[in-house]
């Protein structure tokens, strides 16, 4: 498969930055002109992975947030990475329900939400590190052969 | 995300305009609880009509703010659900314990 | 004066992002809710100043184009980067009509558009390492005492 | 960018639609100019109308259309300038070559 964009934003482990992260990864896939409920998805799954690293990874603490898009023919991925905390049972902490932060009043649906809104999540995490999601959709509504040329 | 707040009797109406995340749901916990203690409410309708966007803070803090207004005997219940909302509310099994209404009126009928 | 909010992007030089730099700095410099016409004027001095990194810096070929976003109470701050080519005599360059690329049909208008819509837009280039384009504006609908809270 | 044409006799009439910048310029500039050699066209109406954005590689694009055209000695003309665009347009001083009108039919009567 061929990336034929891709973009890396960094900024601040702010509240504010979950909206902009949200509109930066909408206007990137936008370039393939996916449904307006795939765009949803992605958006959705992105909030998620943005607002754990804020302040799960990073608790909420200054910290820097890295999200990498790349772009294929009719599919996105979307990484999201923070140098934070660090998870130390990934199987756990990707059960539905399950949050270490209740005080917060977290759903600890974050995950399942990834999960069910995108085709396959991947987690890489090390505690004291960081963690890294990896977040991949086909659109299904795309056909490849018309986009082959996007981004020229 | 913007709230507006109205009062029809014991029931507190919130028209939640925009997108709620965890940014913005910080803001609406702070802002609806201290209403919710007023001692002139005690049922609460949450008008999504006007939001854009939810993900899953928004669950958690619909579902606190249903705590918090069981806590003082009171009801809570969702009405105007789009389809977008309608997706994550269904799967985060929320609509199981939280009634939700086509609108307002409906809702204040069924909830006395 | 306190930088509240900064961000780095960097996309590769593909007219494509064009748009998707423009979205990108004008969702950062929503946070401080400008006027439609601040954000359509910061909207077309980005386009311009990334438009040149790719036609003139990398000459189409493929490169790296960095856009750093700051935001402060009441301004916003970009500068657009690139590893190109370089300008030799910046002052000429930023004449008005002025353009080594009359057979693409620039206008040669494009730092007089940046000058006319920013405050202030600053060059730095050296030929054969690159420029960096500094634009500058501060948003006179903006009361800066509402948004020292902006990206809590 | 989105391109409509329509011919009103030997006039050509575009419609603009969305953002020009120099990655659509690109684009306006093939698609337009193999209109524009149609032997069936001799002038050009640019409808800006639905123009939501434009940069100065946009003012490039439309100077280089306005040569093309009077090279055929034909004539080119700009109608449905928003504010926007008039601020880019005004700064480009390109309206003191090129006419502006109000709308095609305007402009229609005007080239004759
Ligand atoms: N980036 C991260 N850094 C550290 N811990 C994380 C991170 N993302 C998720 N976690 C852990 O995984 C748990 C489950 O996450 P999630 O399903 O998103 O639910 P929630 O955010 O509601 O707690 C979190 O409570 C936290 O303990
Ligand atoms: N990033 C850059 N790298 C190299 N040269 C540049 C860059 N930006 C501008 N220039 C030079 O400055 C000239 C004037 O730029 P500008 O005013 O934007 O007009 P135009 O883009 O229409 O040529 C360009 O023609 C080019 O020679």
């Amino acid at each position: 498969m061929e990336c034929i964009n891709e973009v890396k934003v960094e900024f601040p482990s702010k509240s504010a930055n979950e909206a902009f992260a949200r509109i930066v990864a909408a206007a990137f896939v936008s370039q393939l002109d996916p449904t307006l409920e795939e765009l949803a998805d992605v958006k959705t799954a992105v909030s998620e992975a943005v607002t754990n690293a804020i302040i799960h990874g990073y608790e909420n603490r200054p910290g820097i947030v890295t999200m990498i898009c790349r772009l294929y023919a009719d599919a996105v991925e979307i990484k999201v990475i923070d140098k934070g905390k660090g998870i130390e049972d990934i199987e756990l902490a990707r059960q539905p329900l399950y949050t270490s932060r209740p005080e917060m009043e977290r759903s600890g649906m974050g995950f399942t939400v990834m999960e069910s809104f995108m085709d396959r999540v991947d987690v890489v995490s090390e505690p004291g590190k960081g963690t890294e999601v990896t977040l991949f959709k086909k659109f299904k509504s795309v056909n490849p052969s018309d986009t082959q040329k996007t981004g020229d | 995300m913007q709230l507006k707040f109205s009062n029809r009797g014991s029931t507190l109406i919130v028209r939640v305009i925009g997108e709620l995340d965890h940014h913005s749901s910080e803001q609406l916990k702070i802002k609806v609880d201290s209403e919710i203690i007023k001692s002139s409410t005690k049922n609460v309708i949450l008008d999504l009509g006007k939001l854009t966007f939810m993900d899953s803070s928004g669950i958690g803090a619909i579902m606190g703010r249903f705590r918090n207004v069981q806590k003082l005997n009171g009801k809570l219940a969702l009405v105007g659900i789009g389809p977008h909302i309608k997706k994550i509310l269904d799967m985060s099994g929320i609509l199981k314990v939280i009634d939700a209404y086509d609108n307002v009126e409906t809702a204040l009928n069924k909830m006395m």
